[in-house]
């Protein structure tokens, strides 16, 4: 297998590139930082309405374009690197797959059929966002009525709740399956924002006082397997791990500017030998996380699915440790202006670290490829 | 018991007696990142302190101190960071302009001066960097220009990172005084009050949202005659002599504060099972290694060991606690998992925080790691020097 | 089954029916740290593979290769390494100085020297490095004088760090040929017999106990008129395209030897006990996942993408694999615990012994560390280029 | 506290330092590494007789100088960086302090007495060199006899045990208590010298074929308590320590000398800046460890026997950590040279990595401390 971009692909991604050099300045995610707001509305509306990104990934049997993870993680990295205050994330590549994947039916038309038209934004309330298996944990319960079902519980965060149309709530039947529910707005649900330090990525609590649901807001084909579920994670993290690389070459970009300006000595900070070795420290890691976002992406879909499982733990274990890292060196190698609001490293730090601890940080990652490579299910 | 233990016993009793009341809200706080927090109460708590005679304590009893021993000094600064004592807003003043002028200014300077920093009446902020200097400290641009009618100087120039310049009353600026000079030539030490017209304070917000540091535009400011720290000329000199009066003993209490730090990340992941990952353990007991071995290289420091071995490693002290603090701020962030990006009313939570993002100053402030990495390069180990640019 | 399968199965095949008997003892050896093991029967395996017309599958077939496709060759060498072919004596022929006689060579080389490399008889070591240049590779100081009357170049001077030059028989060397020339001016490529007087070759002893590299002694020693490659001057030109010739095909098969070394670590630590460690598993996880990322790595770089991002990672391939298997010899060590340290018969223990200690050599030969970190900084982020000093 | 040598210490360390580089030369350590030598005959006959080094930390009741760890510390450090070739911390840090901690009265006066006179080279046959607790993992069997007791077993690994006049056995006896027997040379036992890598410190094995001993030779004071064998791993892991960090400013001071003379694109290696900062980052690492192992010296016997242990556990982390860094530094800022067996790294560089798994690799250190930190005993 040898991997390259077809020209199709290069086309979408230069064409994105250009797109969000104009549209997704520095000063449009501040805009949206500095007011608490949940996305930037035009910026959006462009991505979802004009371009058709969310159609990118979806079969063209519910309208969408039928491409692949490639042209996902592709965004999802450019997104990333400009920092976009967008619902893109979610819709993409958390609520869009997990229908795709545990979807009945009707449920692809329409949802999907929605997303593709870039019609809503959607995402998905899992019970902890911090941990590798989200769909395992949940406390929202779901209880049989006359009309459907009645769902209660609380979910302590969710990503993008205040912005999306629609919300997937996974709970617990009473034998003990997951089973998933949609909510539009204004269905019963409680939505609290939440003040966050990474104020790129909106979250929020839902609160399910015993709402009411039709059976035909159960959306899933008869319970939440294990495969579907892997699946959808797998395209969650994948686009993820894509997200973290961008923002991480994105913090190298915004630092490469600023050092081969700033004067110190009476030279350029770039011209520190010990400074340009960090600075190519991060291209090797970004050389290695690139790789295997893409190397994996590539194979979705052909190889073994635990084996893409694995390639994709591996690069959320490799895209965060970068993205950290190159938001770290962000701020220091800005020097005082580093940790000045005024300046752009801030955002990706706090994005760094936000990034990191979501569906299971680097720890749990290499637990799970420990428990393959050493074939014993987990530590002893 | 021991001298040292009475005496420790005694600040803990007058601690335990005054941090109350009103006070008690100041508990813990006032650190890393919130410097500028709750200022006004802050300042009464200096008086307070004043009031005890715990400012000052070890400025020689002639000047108004109680000429502690480097140990009770020691002493004093763990108890009163064990108690929760929060940061101190007269830290510039007694810490380093009370003994510059101790050492270098005239009666009437010191007159003047030293009792508003002892009675916790008189804040004072530091005007060293420059926007266009940065770690390049001689790169001085602001100038001062005699008045030859009242031999006053008249400043103009820009001061930046300027801690608390905006809750103090007067400022310490390095300003060049001689035209055309430059580098280490030609600065004068000067004492400005900072409610002036001329001086215009501009609040820097920081990472985590505070506002501890300031622009501070001066445009033809005034600064008396009488208030020249040694000669026109020996403003390089001065200003590094002030640099090396922080010998390191509020190091000491700022371990302190690490190890409060260490210890709440410790009960919260008890509390949330962080306490289960192998990871999360064994890089808690790393950062207890890594504060110990401070602990003890600062003891070394604070002896009279002249040794070359001690003498280079001290150059390593500023690189070690800025760098252990920021990695502790990073696990302490691990540790919270996803609560640590939700800003809630736990102060716990709120102080770990505020101290993850402010440590990303703390390799930066005083001396980036990279002017840090070069002094012990250079100074330690005889390295050749960075060759000066020409642009 | 695609036609790349069908290949695949081809090659497995002939490896099993090969590497046995005689060969069988050669299965995994001559790796990381022990270049120069077994060096007569690799010779014969050599032949072997040339009379399966396994050697330069790479090549066109006009000069004898196979004319394999990118894909086949990455096939190939996957196969083979899988099935424990042994370290390739011929390798510099085959990969270095083959590719550059078809490029640059008279037809009259390519007729003398191209069917030594394809049968396996005569062997080639690469003479750039010298003692005082180091990485420092425009700094050549070996000197070819022309002697007028024969035509030939009479050589004189020192290389270093030549691989297996002791038991090959053919040497290029990289020459000044201008007096007075500096830098990459002036340089001429040359090929030279190793058996003749004014040769002179001493091993050097490495870390692991071995001698795989040599110096190299020229004293008044010739190279026939015949055997420049391309113009006296073009020196420089000719080893840089040289060394672009290995265009990276090697390292999936290295990769592949990579692969068997972290599963004999998994292997062993399951049988010590080491795979109870938390932290080596991680470190063993972190490891696979470099692996594979290295694997994807190589695979764009393979591929015809000229896209900025992957000219520019690919400078970044030698320093991952090198420090990733520097990296992996430390993990080996830490799961054998205080085994790593006793020489034993244990052929698993003992590769992974030597290639602990070989891994050392891996980030500094063929481009230090630091000289990688130059170029992708350089090269790849434009950034400003270390100045020359005068020394 | 104030951490500082007092005028005699630094006279002791001073006239160490001169006798050492005088007489503990790399020629010396290459002349044992490459015979395959058990130790520097004259440099050992120097330092036990002559300079009375094993006498140091030896009470003065037992014909010792009654001095204390600091001293040893001071001692270990300095063998360390010259890679001297002696068994001084087997005799002096494993086998005295053994014999302090649990021995009768009779073999105190008999065995420390010797050691304090330079008479004898002694160390002891930990079941496993690798472990934490070494004393608890034994599989030697002492059986009581007519006469005393018949030792079985097989201790795979004993340091400096060929050059060893004596050798303490830990032994289980039938009630699985612990106890210590000692062997003079010829006693029975069979030693077979290994083959090692670290060739600057030997190793053997030890079998003992239903080797016959007296009572006598049974020399601890009724079972071998926990707070005997704490006390004794303590100062082990405190010498270790020592010696370890000397080794890395060994390797440092190596590197140093070569990289101010070579020059590469007409500078010397000593000029670029990256180079400057990781030495400077090494100074760092050593400043870390110097500090808290000789902290940890200066508590020892003062603070509280556990919160000493977790010091030294820590000193443990940090000399290991850092000598394998500075070690491979060496080899890396040498170049080429730095992997042949001509120039000096490359016996650093085995040091480094024979000395890190002995008594505990640094994860076990870790997890002695994080048991204590978060007062669980261990992981749950």
């Amino acid at each position: 297998m040898i991997i390259e971009f077809t020209p199709d692909q290069q086309m979408i991604r230069e064409e994105a590139q250009r797109f969000l050099r104009e549209q997704s300045s520095s000063e449009a995610t501040r805009r949206v930082v500095d007011a608490g707001a949940s996305h930037d509305v035009g910026l959006w509306n462009s991505i979802s309405h004009e371009l058709g990104w969310c159609a990118m990934a979806i079969p063209e049997e519910f309208g969408g374009l039928g491409l692949g993870a490639t042209e996902v993680a592709m965004l999802m990295e450019l997104t990333g690197a400009r920092l976009a205050c967008v619902p893109f994330w979610s819709t993409v590549c958390l609520a869009a797959p997990l229908i795709e994947a545990a979807g009945s039916e009707d449920a692809k038309t329409r949802y999907l059929g929605a997303i593709a038209a870039g019609e809503i934004a959607a995402t998905v309330a899992f019970g902890d966002l911090s941990v590798a298996d989200p769909l395992a944990v949940t406390s929202v319960k779901a209880v049989k009525s006359a009309g459907g079902y009645v769902l209660t519980g609380k979910v302590a965060q969710v990503i993008d709740l205040a912005v999306a149309d629609l919300v997937i709530v996974p709970a617990k039947l009473d034998n003990g399956a997951i089973a998933l529910f949609t909510l539009e707005r204004d269905a019963g649900q409680v939505i609290v924002p939440l003040k966050v330090l990474d104020g790129t990525r909106p979250i929020a609590s839902l609160e399910l006082a015993g709402v009411a649901v039709s059976a035909a807001q159960r959306v899933d084909a008869g319970g939440l397997t294990a495969a579907a579920a892997q699946s959808a994670l797998a395209f969650a993290n994948l686009g993820l791990a894509a997200e973290q690389l961008g923002a991480a070459q994105g913090a190298l970009d915004v630092t490469l500017a600023y050092i081969a300006e700033r004067v110190q000595f009476g030279r350029t900070i770039a011209s520190f030998q010990a400074i340009k070795h960090r600075c190519a420290e991060l291209v090797v890691g970004i050389a290695e996380a690139r790789s295997l976002v893409f190397g994996a992406a590539a194979s979705l879909g052909e190889a073994d699915a635990d084996e893409s499982a694995l390639e994709i733990s591996g690069a959320r274990v490799l895209a965060s440790d970068l993205q950290f890292r190159a938001a770290e060196e962000a701020i220091q190698l800005h020097g005082g202006v580093g940790f000045t609001w005024e300046y752009d490293p801030h955002l990706y730090f706090k994005r760094a670290q936000a990034s990191a601890a979501l569906l299971g940080a680097r720890d749990a990652h290499l637990d799970s490829i420990a428990a393959s490579v050493f074939g014993d299910g987990g530590q002893k | 018991m021991s001298d040292l233990d009475t005496f420790r016993a005694e600040v803990r009793e007058w601690m335990a007696s005054h941090l109350t009341g009103k006070f008690a809200e100041l508990k813990f706080r006032g650190g890393s990142g919130e410097g500028d927090a709750l200022p006004e109460l802050r300042k009464e708590w200096e008086r307070e302190l004043a009031a005890g005679r715990w400012t000052c304590p070890g400025w020689p009893r002639e000047h108004g101190g109680r000429g502690l021993s480097v140990a009770e000094q020691v002493a004093f600064q763990e108890e009163y960071s064990r108690a929760g004592g929060p940061g101190r807003m007269g830290h510039i003043g007694e810490g380093l302009m009370g003994p510059t002028l101790i050492a270098f200014g005239t009666e009437e300077q010191k007159k003047r001066f030293l009792p508003g920093i002892l009675n916790g009446t008189e804040f004072w902020c530091q005007g060293y960097s420059e926007p266009s200097a940065g770690s390049d400290f001689g790169n001085i641009k602001t100038r001062a220009k005699l008045d030859p009618v009242s031999g006053d100087w008249i400043v103009s120039g820009q001061k930046v990172w300027t801690s608390l310049a905006h809750l103090s009353d007067w400022i310490f600026v390095v300003a060049r005084c001689e035209e055309g000079s430059v580098g280490r030539n030609g600065l004068i030490f000067l004492l400005m009050p900072l409610a002036q017209s001329g001086v215009e304070i501009h609040p820097i917000k920081q990472i985590g949202g505070g506002a501890e540091f300031n622009s501070v535009f001066f445009d033809d400011a005034r600064a008396n005659a009488r208030d020249v720290v040694g000669q026109p000329g020996d403003g390089w000199k001065i200003a590094m002599a002030l640099l090396g009066f922080e010998r390191g003993i509020s190091t000491l209490g700022q371990q302190m504060s690490f190890q409060q730090e260490l210890d709440l990340i410790v009960e919260i992941s008890k509390e949330n099972g962080s306490d289960r990952s192998p990871a999360i353990r064994q890089r808690v007991a790393y950062a207890w290694t890594g504060l110990r071995a401070m602990r003890y290289l600062a003891m070394r420091v604070l002896s009279d060991d002249q040794s070359a071995e001690t003498r280079r490693e001290a150059l390593t002290y500023k690189y070690q606690w800025s760098n252990w603090h920021r990695d502790l701020g990073r696990l302490a962030m691990d540790v919270l998992k996803m609560d640590a990006n939700v800003v809630s009313h736990d102060p716990r939570r709120e102080r770990l925080q505020q101290m993850f993002l402010f440590a990303r100053a703390d390799t930066i402030y005083g001396g980036t790691n990279e002017i840090q990495l070069n002094i012990i390069a250079e100074q330690g180990l005889g390295m050749p020097r960075e060759p000066r640019g020409k642009l």
